[in-house]
């Protein structure tokens, strides 16, 4: 079976407490050096027949309408290779 | 003959018969809707409550806005009918994108639950008429994904038109823009908030205050006279 | 691995078991041959091992929990006794009520999030069980010290999991409580409690019986979830040092088991269920035991046929897995096809798995063979019982003559100090307002939340239309309960059952979580024997017999034990919930009485503990016909209307009542020291069976004469009044100053 | 800067909830063909100084001990080319 990933993240310019609050901990955690971090959501998809151009259309569509909010989310579709 | 305002039960939703009480509480009759059914059932307007459908997996909302009911609830919406979505309900109005914008995470990323101070902004719209301009209520609100966004120019449209309805008072509870806490569509036939007024309809219960109640009265007012 | 087949276990009685590793004794496993005349397989081995472990079969405890039953009160009001999932308590008007608090506490150490959520999720179905709609949702919570860092991983997770898993469910959170003490450092205590309510014609059991019926497993697929987690967590000392036996962590997915929620109570409805068992600790093992031990004949389950999340998953796992959301029910054929109609309607899996069979054996089967043939009862009833050897400890002495007396604890002189010294205890993490933690639940869901945190008890109604209502306390004191663990157990009842009366309804019954250390230890054994006989002793004075509860052994780090921390939850009926009381001043001018007697009592007391960092001596003395007196008075003002507000007094004593009382209200009040009393003794001292209530003027000569009358000491300590508390001659502390103290203490911790 | 990226699943053998929702509602949005979905969450983390094995070994730790759960979940670390 492949596997498609779908990542989604906020859009750069929405406020994202989650990575905040992540970047905030992370100097008191004593990990220093990180400028900036954001959260998303990465899905794993597994299809059951060949990750072809169809499908990867199917799942852009999939991503565009319901995986992400596009009004607050940016999503990119990959297919995971060496799996 | 009585108003008939639909309430929706979509797997999870948890706030539904809350809201029926209300609805019944200001002299309308409640009718319950399956989220699989795309029948309304000869209501006149619609609220799709609270809770958490479908878990609030993915995004809150983002499940059930395909639901059966949805598709002809958006239809009629479309056409005029009053639709009121609270908390969830309004999650689920913005993925419908029958109201613009969307939510996101409380800025502080946990659920919070308490009374809230709101002013009314507009009066005009069809779950408002019973409330004046300016006028400052309390109403619980209790929500995990509550932060009002859109992009600039969606926000000075609403801003423009008047069709931010509801702003926090005292406190911004979740970091929403503008402090805005409920929106209307430019007709204002479909309104959603995050508070919850159809739990302050009793003086008994909850935080022990009526404040919700116009909003279920507004709507009877307004089908009876249309 | 071959299949390990009744069959291959005739063949092969010398085959070496894993007995031990599941943590069967030598003389356990010997039983078990014994039993069946014959090794038992793998998949029975499974069985026996989670079944027979002390968290399923009580074996430490059950020769001290007797005495609940054996001591029980007479009462009228029990529908369903110590046993069953619950209890169930005749409320009248038709309506039953059941409710039970159970524990889940390691899980909770090893993942707070997940631990605590699914101990909401145990604790609902539990309730769901007996046929009833859950209504409210109480959370008792133990944590190490505030400052430890250890608790900033521990307490945000647990409260977001109890909240995360109850807010999605659409239970209100109605109350809990929060304590904070080093001794639970290694071993927080998660409690969860759930009330809920029926008809009592919806009364459901978990029995199968009518040969041919089926056995309907529905809800969530079955993983990896939790194996061993049961026998492994349990029973043995967590060890903080290793995760060798870090068995798989439960999770819990919420919206399923709202889904099994309204699909059970439709269920029911339409009287399709004939018994009905959900699946908690020990999973499958455990319902099809029980529900087959408590009916009328055997069970025939075919495990080929259970929805599996995991295809890999041996026989003995599935039996053992721990998949939360599930429940199993006894179905008559002709009742199957709408059963499972339901079932969809609503989205959930369900699956016949089996029947009920003539025989008395409970048989299970995979790929067509036999693996278990076992005497259900054996299984679920007849599992080992411990007489564990008790002692009072030797350092008990010295720890009960280590007072607090003025001698030894310097006390706050003038009023200046009284004053810092009640803005120390207000502000201390105890005895702070718990909001951060509160405002994380919802507590308006359902719309029928009469009183929730911060007020004395949390109270539903439960009729619309007659305003008929309960009222459920928990308490606890593990401080008391070290210095004396059965007067411990008497006042954490005595707290409860005062919280309830406060708030206007009638006490009616107890559930309660033991929560100790190891019973391997004489000196821990002694403590819980010592709280059961405190609690059933005083359950028999007050008349509130005990209903169901959890015991949670084991809760030490190494040597060191959590103090003994019995929690009891007392449920309360009020006929007209429009008549509740308050704890908060409302009304300018309302005089403040002082019921009970004051003493100097400050052994376990949270100013000995937030002054001086100390604990010894003995705890208030218990009065428990005092109690029920003042209960009585509560009662009756409550109902004739003579009183506005009403604060029992509990840790903190009267100081911290009036800090209370006054913030919920927002109304200062001043108040006069009596003649009789040490200024110190009487703001501080912890004298139990004590309230402190609001007047009005109108009502006043009725109140006093029935206090008179009845024989309660009620003294007019002063009136509500201002924006400031003000203790007269000694010093003033405005309500700013006191939200400044009290407020935002938990989250300066945590946030 | 450099960008870091961690990615973060729940084990395998944990019950994932939100990926069965979505796997659940996608035929009924008629995506079809997809056999599972897990759902984790994917962590982005811009760097200040140089993206050395030094600064990676220090990111493993902070996912370990911090970004990811290890009691429920895995994790991966890689960086991100071509942003
Ligand atoms: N974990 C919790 N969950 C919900 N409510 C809580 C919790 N902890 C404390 N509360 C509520 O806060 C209030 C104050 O708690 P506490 O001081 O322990 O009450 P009391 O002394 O009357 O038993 C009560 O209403 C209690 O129910
Ligand atoms: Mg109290």
């Amino acid at each position: 079976m492949a596997r498609v990933v779908v990542d989604v993240m906020l859009k750069p310019e929405i406020l994202d407490p989650q990575g905040q609050a992540v970047q905030r901990a992370l100097p008191r955690l004593g990990f220093t050096g990180i400028a900036d971090v954001r959260q998303g959501k990465r899905f794993e998809l597994e299809l059951e027949g060949p990750v072809d151009d169809a499908a990867l259309a199917r799942i852009r569509e999939a991503a565009e309408t319901f995986l992400a909010n596009t009004v607050i989310e940016d999503f990119t579709v990959r297919v995971e290779d060496g799996q | 003959m009585t108003t008939r305002v639909g309430v929706v039960t979509f797997p999870g939703s948890l706030d539904d018969r809350d809201a029926q009480r209300a609805v019944r509480l200001a002299g309308a009759e409640p009718v319950a809707l399956w989220h699989r059914d795309k029948d309304l059932h000869q209501v006149d307007a619609v609220v799709l409550p609270g809770g958490f459908s479908y878990g609030d997996y993915l995004r809150a909302g983002a499940i059930s806005r395909f639901s059966p009911v949805m598709a002809t609830i958006i239809e009629q919406a479309r056409l005029g009918m009053p639709v009121l979505g609270i908390c969830n309900g309004f999650q689920v109005l913005t993925e419908s994108h029958l109201l613009p914008g969307a939510m996101l995470r409380n800025n502080h990323l946990h659920f919070i639950c308490r009374d809230q101070k709101l002013r009314v902004e507009n009066a005009t719209t069809a779950w408002t008429s019973d409330y004046q301009v300016g006028q400052e209520i309390s109403v619980p609100l209790k929500n995990m994904d509550g932060r009002y966004t859109a992009d600039p120019r969606t926000i000075e449209e609403l801003e423009a038109e008047g069709r931010v309805v509801f702003r926090y008072v005292d406190v911004n509870p979740n970091g929403s823009i503008n402090d805005i806490a409920g929106i209307t569509n430019a007709a204002g036939n479909v309104v959603g908030l995050m508070p919850h007024p159809e739990h302050a309809v009793e003086p008994l219960v909850g935080t022990g205050r009526t404040d919700g109640l116009p909003f279920f009265t507004s709507v009877l007012k307004q089908l009876v006279s249309s | 691995m071959s299949l390990d087949t009744v069959k291959n276990a005739e063949q092969t009685p010398d085959a070496g078991q894993p007995w031990a590793e599941l943590g069967l004794k030598a003389d356990e496993y010997a039983r078990i041959r014994e039993i069946l005349g014959r090794r038992p397989t793998g998949a029975e081995l499974a069985m026996y091992s989670v079944m027979w472990s002390e968290h399923c079969s009580y074996k430490s405890s059950k020769v001290h929990l007797k005495q609940f039953g054996e001591k029980a009160p007479q009462s009228d009001a029990m529908l369903v006794g110590i046993g069953e999932n619950a209890g169930v308590v005749d409320v009248g008007q038709g309506y039953a009520v059941t409710f039970k608090v159970e524990s889940h506490n390691h899980p909770s150490y090893i993942e707070p999030y997940q631990g605590a959520a699914t101990g909401i999720g145990g604790i609902v179905r539990d309730i769901l069980a007996m046929g009833a709609r859950p209504v409210a949702v109480m959370d008792p919570l133990r944590f190490g010290a505030a400052d430890h860092p250890d608790t900033r991983r521990v307490l945000p997770g647990i409260v977001a999991g109890i909240g995360g898993y109850g807010n999605c469910l659409g239970l209100p959170n109605i109350g809990g409580e929060v304590v904070f003490d080093s001794c639970y450092q290694g071993n927080p205590l998660v409690n969860a409690l759930c009330v809920g309510v029926m008809k009592h014609e919806d009364i459901h059991l978990a029995q199968a019986s009518g040969a041919g019926n089926k056995v309907i497993l529905y809800g969530a697929r079955t993983g990896g979830d939790g194996i061993g987690g049961v026998s492994v967590l349990a029973s043995e000392t967590f060890d903080a040092t290793g995760p060798a036996k870090r068995p798989a962590v439960q999770v819990g997915d919420p919206f399923q088991e709202k889904l099994l929620i309204e699909c059970t109570l439709e269920v029911f409805r339409e009287k399709l269920v004939l018994g009905i068992q959900d699946l908690g600790g020990a999973g499958l093992s455990c319902a099809t035991s029980e529900l087959a031990s408590a009916g009328s004949g055997g069970m025939r389950i075919d495990l080929d046929l259970v929805p599996l999340r995991d295809a890999t998953l041996s026989p003995e796992e599935i039996l053992m897995s721990e998949s939360q959301e599930r429940m199993c029910a006894i179905v008559e054929p002709g009742k199957v096809e709408r059963f499972l109609e339901i079932c969809e309607k609503w989205d959930v899996i369900a699956t016949v798995i089996g029947e009920v069979t003539e025989g008395e054996r409970l048989e299970i089967f995979w790929h067509g063979e036999q693996v278990v043939d076992v005497p259900p009862r054996t299984v679920a009833h007849d599992g080992p019982v411990y007489q564990r050897p008790y002692a009072r400890p030797s350092w008990q002495d010295a720890l009960q003559a280590d007072a607090p007396t003025a001698e030894r604890l310097a006390r706050p002189g003038t009023g200046e100090e009284l004053k810092q010294t009640l803005l120390k205890v207000a502000g201390s993490p105890n005895q702070a307002s718990k909001a951060w933690i509160t405002d994380q639940y919802d507590r308006f869901v359902i719309g029928n939340t009469v009183l929730a945190t911060p007020e004395d008890s949390g109270m539903v109604r439960i009729d619309e239309e007659t305003n008929l209502g309960v009222s459920v306390a928990t308490d606890g004191n593990g401080r008391y309960a070290k210095l004396d663990p059965y007067a411990g157990a008497q006042l954490a009842l005595a707290e409860a059952y005062r919280n309830v009366a406060a708030s206007g309804a009638k006490p009616l019954a107890v559930s309660d979580c033991l929560n100790f250390g190891s019973p391997e230890d004489p000196d821990v054994m002694w403590q819980f024997a010592e709280a059961t006989r405190g609690l059933a002793d005083a359950c028999l004075v007050l008349g509130t017999p005990v209903t169901g509860g959890n015991v949670s052994l084991y809760n030490q780090t190494g040597e060191v034990a959590i103090h003994p921390t019995p929690v009891v939850a007392v449920l309360g009926v009020i006929d007209d919930v429009t008549r509740r009381t308050p704890i908060g001043f409302a009304d300018e001018g309302h005089h403040l009485y002082l019921l009970g007697d004051t003493a100097d009592e400050l052994g376990g007391s949270a100013w000995s503990q937030v002054v001086h960092d100390h604990l010894g001596g003995l705890p208030p003395k218990v009065d428990l016909e005092r109690e029920r007196l003042l209960a009585e008075i509560l009662i009756a003002a409550s109902r004739d209307g003579m009183i506005d507000a009403a604060h029992d007094l509990s840790d903190g004593g009267l100081a911290q009542a009036l800090v209370e009382s006054c913030l919920r209200g927002g109304l200062g009040a001043r108040v006069i020291v009596p003649a009789e009393l040490d200024p110190f003794v009487f703001l501080f001292s912890e004298s139990a069976g004590r309230a402190v209530v609001a007047v009005p003027r109108s009502e006043e000569l009725r109140f006093t004469d029935m206090c008179g009358a009845r024989g309660l000491p009620a003294t007019r300590i002063g009136v509500v009044d201002g924006d400031a508390l003000e203790v007269q001659g000694q010093f003033t502390v405005s309500l700013a100053e006191l939200t400044e103290a009290h407020t935002g203490v938990i989250e300066a911790l945590l946030g």
